[in-house]
């Protein structure tokens, strides 16, 4: 199905990428990336003459949760798995509504507070579709992608982050 | 036969070990794997319970066959986003 | 209500700006201005140490409407009466949802394919609050913000969109 | 008494005009207003019927009174966004 298959590595070797451009020409991306997101360079591209609307999700580290104060969270993925489950999310959200473009970023390693640790940016003719789209990517994202979040409190120590884990 | 099982998140941390091999008979699934990898590593037997694995990149349930040299992947409860 | 009020016009008396910090301390800003949006300084304002989402939303001009090619848009605004229903909008979504941060930004003048002519930022503790603010936001404005699009098309002349009203 | 009225998008071009000052009796409302911009204004009398009023920042109805030097807006149907 895909027209087109891109993989790349970064020196580091901490960043891949996997894109695709769909049959209708419209771009398709998901991207792992230790590096802060580049949310213009998200929003050019998500962006289309034919699009009417464009949404952005960003998910950002909260400083406090439940009382307690987080210094930064560190992110971990299963990184083939992730980008292919990101993918098949697009392909799905592509399915269900008519969209123009459609993107997914997760950051991996340390994200500070107030830094995006997930941007979905999703364009369509008509705003309904991309407000939907968006919200049923991250909906899912957070339930299926083979990631991780460490909270890393202020006050030292930190704790792996696995609802419904019974970690004594 | 050998499978192959990366760890991640708290499995990682509990065992400090990134990555398994472990010996099973053929024709085992992954519901023998779970069961081995507790034996084999008594840190995280508590949480394999709540853990879903995947082969590939694919989940997997506790039925589901293994073959010789599978990559498997114990996947704790996801929180990314 | 406000705790402080600001409105400026620049140089060429184009722009203008009425923001205000709510009693939280968290930030209201509503823009009208003739010049491209500034979605990063926007994106910087939304965001907050105690949000965990961030949602934009982009109006953008789209090329083809039902089978005719727009070259450009013209948007109009009754400056003064929008400032003040862009703000009442913001103030209602904070009461219908516990928001940190909202911003709407409004072009007036010429918008080019592929442009913005409006941007609403939300952000909030949780994702389902932003979410549901920004479509909300983005509703009410279309219906009760006196802003005015005129489309002007490739083939040459224009028509102001006025939905509903018999223009013979 | 006089009241100014602001005139925007297909209503300004059609009247070739952005503002008016209309004299109507005390007591007028702006469903009188209306009727007198009708008058006055042929090229949009066709679309009066299907735009709003606005006192100063506010929408108003047909039956709000007007005030001595009010400053109203005729606010054809919107299509910001």
């Amino acid at each position: 199905m895909p027209r087109s298959l891109a993989s790349r590595r970064s020196a580091e070797g901490r960043i891949k990428r996997l894109a695709w451009l769909a049959d209708s020409g419209s771009l398709n991306m998901v991207e792992i990336t230790s590096e802060p997101i580049d949310i213009p360079a998200l929003l050019a591209a998500a962006g289309s003459p034919r699009a009417g609307a464009v949404v952005l999700f960003l998910g950002t580290t909260r400083e406090w949760t439940e009382g307690r104060r987080t210094a930064w969270l560190d992110y971990e993925c299963y990184d083939a798995m992730a980008l292919q489950v990101l993918s098949e999310l697009e392909a799905e959200a592509r399915e269900r509504w008519q969209l123009e473009n459609c993107e997914i970023v997760h950051r991996v390693g340390r994200v500070n507070i107030g830094e995006p640790s997930v941007a979905i940016a999703v364009s369509s003719a008509h705003r309904q579709s991309a407000f939907e789209a968006g919200q049923w990517l991250i909906d899912r994202l957070k339930v299926v992608a083979p990631i991780w979040k460490k909270e890393n409190w202020s006050e030292g120590g930190g704790e792996w982050v696995h609802p419904g884990l019974n970690l004594s | 036969m050998k499978v192959r099982v990366r760890l991640f998140a708290v499995a990682r941390e509990l065992s400090s070990c990134d990555s398994l091999e472990i010996e099973l008979p053929e024709g085992s699934t992954i519901g023998d794997l779970r069961a081995a990898v507790a034996k084999r590593v008594p840190a995280i037997q508590e949480i394999l319970p709540g853990v879903m694995f995947a082969i590939g990149t694919s989940y997997a349930s506790n039925k589901t066959p293994l073959e010789p040299d599978a990559e498997v992947a114990c996947i704790p409860p996801v929180s990314g986003g």
